[in-house]
């Protein structure tokens, strides 16, 4: 039986909801696990949830970044064991540098709650092989510090590796500047490594998971943990890379 | 001020004789501080307690009632909701930002102390009229206190409401609301009962913060109010994060007898109280406690009202268990005391007493019977001609959308997080009341506050009717039962006979509307003293109301929005020519005065019931209650959060006879508008006329972008959908400014 | 008319908790070997460019800015204007 | 041994956008009459208290710190590192 951890910062407060989704929706293994306690070696997989690890103190993510969990988490990236980043877990994994870029202030410099629409641009990443590119989805974002920023050469490289999963567009999956919640650059709302086993996001899919959650009565946010449940389970659209 | 045991305190003459009584004998200096902060009105609700025993606490699911930090009620399948609201009026007039921070943190704290996991915030607002740049950068600070705070530590934020007014210009008033959910058998409750217990503080390091905040909030701010620097506290999110999940965990363990927060009187207040409901007394060892600063005396130890700490009463047996849990979460903690056969609380520092009181003269200090009488403007205002009926309503329903009362309150909700938790069913903006889920059953809290503070200016008896009316109302249109509230009395100062009239009128009317729907008041908290010594101008009196019920099963929830175009839209109740107090005397017109709505008690449960019935048998397919604005107001809202038009005729709602302006802008109570497919309309009458309740189809939802209310074959208002979503959806924002 | 450059740092009083900074010293610095570091209080910064006479003036006007438009709350804040090179 | 006040202040390059300092200075201080604003940056100060043996050296561990614990992100910030008075 494949295990997959949640792995628990101080401050992290949406554990609680990704290990529901994870083992009452998806019906997964699923565990919290406390930083401290947390081993690479026994887990198939972690996800690292939103929340407010150490209060946001200095920039959202940093201090979490130095916990020695995340050398267990680069070890797993590493192994290719799917790392999923949601919200303060993305911006944990930039400042762990297991993502690149940056995550800073919204550009309305206030915290932002709302649904938004997203365009599948990547569905060869462990998170997403059951999407289609093109695909829209809906799911909520909610923070503070969720603005992507890369230099140029950094946002080119992104290209180059196909490393942009997810962009904000209108329902019609047109990316424009109106649908760009926070003023990311050309509206990256989720990205992954090279090797498309780690995936960090800011908006939330375990908010969308559950059609009573949702103003539009999508589940759009399974997506993504269904496809990693199956690829845990040896389905999916496997690449040499993931082997 | 005078002086007691030597040192300064803010007590009358003939409480500083009582307290001398009382003990026999002077206090020393600790002893009188401890004295002076829970004989404030604040901690001993001195000026209230006799009022308030009014307020009906009894009913078949109230599992704790008043008089513990928050009120518990029974939601079936083995379930309690935990309940409270508390203001933070004066330290968010002198810093909004850090004021309405620690307001969430000190709400948090009540629902956590009874055991419960917090599953949602709310606020209540009042500030003055947006057009003062004051009163825009109270609300901007005191929006970005509450999100910073309750986002940091996880719970959503899903409902509130925003009154603006010129009273609340200096005086503004922030309630939180805060809601739990926990198993039955898991309530901790605040009570020390077992000598040799021990006294176990944890959290965040005591300091020189806050000492004499409650005093402060016991007084009218002043002209130097902005120096009385220690009232105001930096809250810390992040550590009662942690303090929220050790809790928890600790009270799993079952080693946890008691439990009680420190906010206002600090140390002094929660052992006294936890004693004295345990009918015990407690040592505390000052030297033992973690502090922040150096140098602290035993007085400032005691008074300190430092943010983030926790008193637990822990058996022996489990102490190390307890601890563990503390260190796991990195939390600072200290073993102060113990629990003692003695009902008196004792003040150790060094090894030496320093206080030794009753537990009696802290925690039940003597009442006052404060005079009342009716203020003389009353009569003046309700006499107030009616003025000139405007020659273009549409333009009159605009602005009245886009007025900063009514316009939609989205700039606030985005800036909260509502939705962590993944409880939120019905989010902020989406129904009259929150619904959260109880994650795991098929059923969901209901959650709504409301007050309209221009009534109870006019009328604070059937304004404090009104308020519990209005918020029954709004837990009914989600298809929710309402069953208890939990109320914060904003008034100014007491010590005023008119001000203490407006009190006494509002809660009994409070109890009165409670008792008519049978539904209890499990908790509250009183703020007064809101008014400026400068002016004398007092708030206007806002005792908001926050009603709880369950709706069960989720698939009974119903909306807002209007649905479908060809469904029947229909007023349930009827209209009376009571304009006093309205959005549109105020808006419009810039009247105060008018004769203002009064409840029909009768009449309010059972309209209640049958939008109840109606909505549990499937037959709703949105419901709104009219409030601030009337029909014209309500039927807008249903259509511009829909996107549909609607086409109705005016003629067909029920009403005395009246003007076309008033009859669209009226506020009576005890009406709702819903809107039902043809088929089951036949259902609904009936269902009405079994309930004895007038219903009235008065027209349809329509697909052509059109919001139109006929009158006698006139089209009186005509608005195109597209511009009252515009003005509703734009005019709080425009106002407001950046970000 | 020449263009000055003033800098405002804006901070909780010293008395005023920074909850903040706090975090930042014990789980950032001291827990990743930085022990000898022995407080930490953050704050906001300011680096604001004028157009004035000279120099006097040009700190007057940031000051009645200060004051003027809350840039700080005297209940909670200190303020500092300082000048800097442009 | 001594204690040495540092300074630290973390800004956006000046390549990247500054969305705060861009509102402060258009909807508060031109809007509020403060028109003679030309500029306006914020960024994140730090207070740091830390002992040492001289300034050099508690300058020194202060820069240390600032590149090991990225009190920065080189991908969008600069920071600069002065003393103060303690
Ligand atoms: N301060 C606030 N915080 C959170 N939600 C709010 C706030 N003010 C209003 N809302 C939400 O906006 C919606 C409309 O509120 P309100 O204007 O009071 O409507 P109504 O008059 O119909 O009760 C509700 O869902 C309410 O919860
Ligand atoms: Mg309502």
């Amino acid at each position: 039986m494949v295990k997959v951890a949640v792995l628990q910062f101080p401050g992290s407060n949406c554990d609680l909801d990704t290990l529901y989704v994870l083992r009452n929706v998806i019906k997964l293994d699923a565990e919290l696990v406390w930083h401290r306690e947390f081993k690479a070696n026994v887990y198939d997989a972690v996800v690292l949830p939103g929340g407010f690890s150490y209060g946001d103190a200095l920039r959202a993510g940093v201090i979490a970044a130095y916990s020695p969990a995340m050398k267990h988490v680069k070890e797993m990236a590493r192994e290719g064991k799917p790392v999923l980043g949601i919200c303060n877990g993305f911006q944990i994994l930039v400042e762990a540098g297991i993502l690149p870029g940056a995550l800073v202030r919204n550009d309305t410099l206030t915290f932002i709650c709302k649904w938004v629409y997203l365009r599948l641009e990547n569905n060869k990443t462990v998170f997403t092989w059951k999407g289609k590119v093109g695909q829209v989805l809906a799911m909520p974002i909610a923070h503070n510090e969720g603005k992507y920023f890369n230099d140029e050469k950094g946002l080119k490289e992104l290209y180059e590796n196909e490393q942009v999963v997810f962009r904000y567009s209108n329902i019609n999956g047109e990316v424009t500047p109106e649908a760009n919640p926070n003023g990311s650059l050309d509206n990256i709302a989720g990205i992954c490594n090279v090797e498309r086993n780690v995936l960090g996001l800011m908006p939330h899919p375990e908010r969308a998971a559950e059609v009573i959650l949702s103003p539009y009565r999508t589940k759009d946010g399974l997506l993504i943990f269904e496809a990693m449940a199956e690829f845990l389970r040896g389905k999916g659209v496997a690449t040499s890379r993931w082997s | 001020m005078p002086l007691l045991g030597g040192v300064e305190v803010s007590l009358a003459e003939e409480e500083i004789r009582k307290v001398r009584e009382i003990l026999g004998r002077e206090p020393n200096a600790v002893e009188a501080g401890m004295i002076d902060v829970m004989w404030s009105e604040h901690c001993s609700y001195k000026s209230s307690k006799i009022v308030l025993k009014q307020l009906p606490k009894e009913g078949e699911r109230v599992v704790v009632g008043p008089g513990y930090d928050a009120g518990v009620v029974d939601i079936g399948g083995g379930y309690v909701a935990v309940f409270k609201i508390e203001s933070h009026n004066h330290p968010s007039a002198l810093d909004p930002y850090n004021g309405a921070a620690t307001g969430i943190g000190g709400i948090v704290r009540d629902i956590l102390c009874m055991g419960a996991r917090p599953i949602a915030l709310l606020d209540s607002l009042r500030f003055g009229p947006l057009k003062s740049s004051h009163s825009k950068w109270l609300l901007r600070y005191v929006v970005k206190g509450i999100g910073d705070y309750g986002n940091c530590i996880g719970i959503p934020t899903v409902a509130g409401e925003i009154e603006f007014d010129e009273s609340f210009e200096r005086n503004c008033l922030v309630n939180v609301v805060c809601v739990g959910v926990a198993r039955r058998d898991e309530i901790v409750l605040a009570r020390a009962d077992r000598p040799g217990d021990l006294v176990l503080l944890v959290g965040g390091a005591t300091g020189r913060d806050g000492i004499h905040g409650v005093t402060f909030a016991s007084r009218s701010l002043t002209e130097n109010s902005e120096e009385d620097r220690p009232a105001v506290q930096v809250g810390d999110p992040f550590t009662k994060k942690l303090l929220i999940e050790a809790t928890l965990e600790a009270i799993k363990t079952g080693f946890i007898r008691g439990l009680k927060d420190l906010g206002g009187g600090g140390l002094t207040c929660a052992s006294s109280e936890m004693a004295y409901k345990g009918r015990r007394g407690m040592e505390i060892d000052v030297s033992k406690v973690h502090l922040r600063e150096t140098g602290m005396t035993p007085f400032e130890i005691m008074l300190s009202e430092s943010q983030e700490r926790m008193l637990f009463i822990v058996d022996p047996a489990g102490i190390d268990k307890v601890t563990a849990i503390m260190d796991k979460y990195e939390l600072q903690w200290s073993i102060i005391g113990r629990v003692i056969e003695e009902e008196e609380i004792v003040v150790k520092a060094n090894g030496e007493i320093v206080a030794r009181l009753p537990t009696k003269i802290l925690a039940d200090p003597p009442t006052i019977n404060r005079e009342a009488k009716k203020p003389a403007y009353l009569d003046e205002l309700l006499k107030i001609e009616p003025p000139p009926m405007p020659s273009d309503l549409s333009l009159t329903l605009m602005n009245l959308l886009s007025s900063e009362n009514i316009a939609s309150k989205e700039w606030v909700y985005r800036q909260y997080d509502h939705e962590v938790g993944i409880r939120s069913v019905v989010k902020c903006g989406d129904g009259d009341a929150a619904v959260l889920r109880i994650l795991g059953e098929d059923k969901g809290i209901a959650v709504a506050s409301d007050c309209n503070s221009k009534h109870c200016y006019l009328d604070p008896y059937h304004g404090g009717a009104g308020a519990v009316a209005e918020a029954c109302r709004n837990i009914v249109s989600v298809g929710a039962e309402p069953v208890a509230i939990v109320d914060c009395l904003n008034f100014g100062n007491p010590e005023k006979p008119e001000i203490f009239w407006q009190f006494k009128m509002a809660v009994q009317g409070i109890a009165d509307m409670c008792r008519a729907l049978s539904i209890p008041c499990v908790g509250g908290n009183v703020s007064f003293y809101n008014d400026d010594e400068v002016t004398g101008k007092a708030v206007k009196p806002s005792p908001v109301v926050v009603s709880l019920g369950v709706v069960e099963p989720l698939s009974s929830i119903v909306t807002m929005p209007f649905k479908e175009p060809g469904d029947e839209v229909l007023i349930v109740g009827e209209t009376f020519r009571e304009l006093g107090g309205s959005e549109y005397y105020y808006t419009i017109h810039g009247i105060e005065g008018g004769k203002p709505p009064i409840v029909r008690f009768e009449q309010e449960r059972k309209t209640l019931e049958f939008v109840l019935e109606a909505a549990r048998r499937g037959l709703l397919k949105a419901a709104h209650d009219c409030s601030k604005g009337g029909i014209a107001v309500s039927l807008a809202v249903m259509s511009i959060k829909s996107g549909l038009g609607a086409d109705v005729d005016v003629a067909a709602i029920p009403a005395e006879e009246m003007r076309l302006d008033e009859l669209l802008f009226s506020e009576s109570h005890s009406r709702f508008i819903i809107s039902t497919s043809n088929e089951m309309a036949e259902e609904c009458f009936k269902l009405a006329r079994k309930h004895h309740v007038t219903l009235s189809s008065i027209g349809r939802v329509k697909d052509d972008g059109i919001f139109l209310l006929r009158f006698k074959g006139e089209k009186s208002l005509l608005c195109k959908v597209d511009d009252i979503i515009e003005a509703w959806k734009k005019g709080f924002e425009r106002r407001m400014g950046w970000g | 008319m020449g263009v000055y450059m003033l800098e405002v740092v804006v901070e909780n009083k010293s008395a005023a908790k920074d909850p903040e900074g706090e975090t930042i010293m014990r789980e950032l610095m001291h827990r990743n070997g930085f022990e000898t570091v022995r407080k930490v209080r953050t704050g906001k910064y300011l680096r604001i460019e004028v157009e004035a006479e000279n120099k006097e003036k040009a700190r007057e006007i940031v000051f009645k800015m200060c004051n003027d438009l809350r840039i700080f709350n005297p209940v909670i804040h200190v303020c500092s204007i300082r000048e800097a090179d442009v």
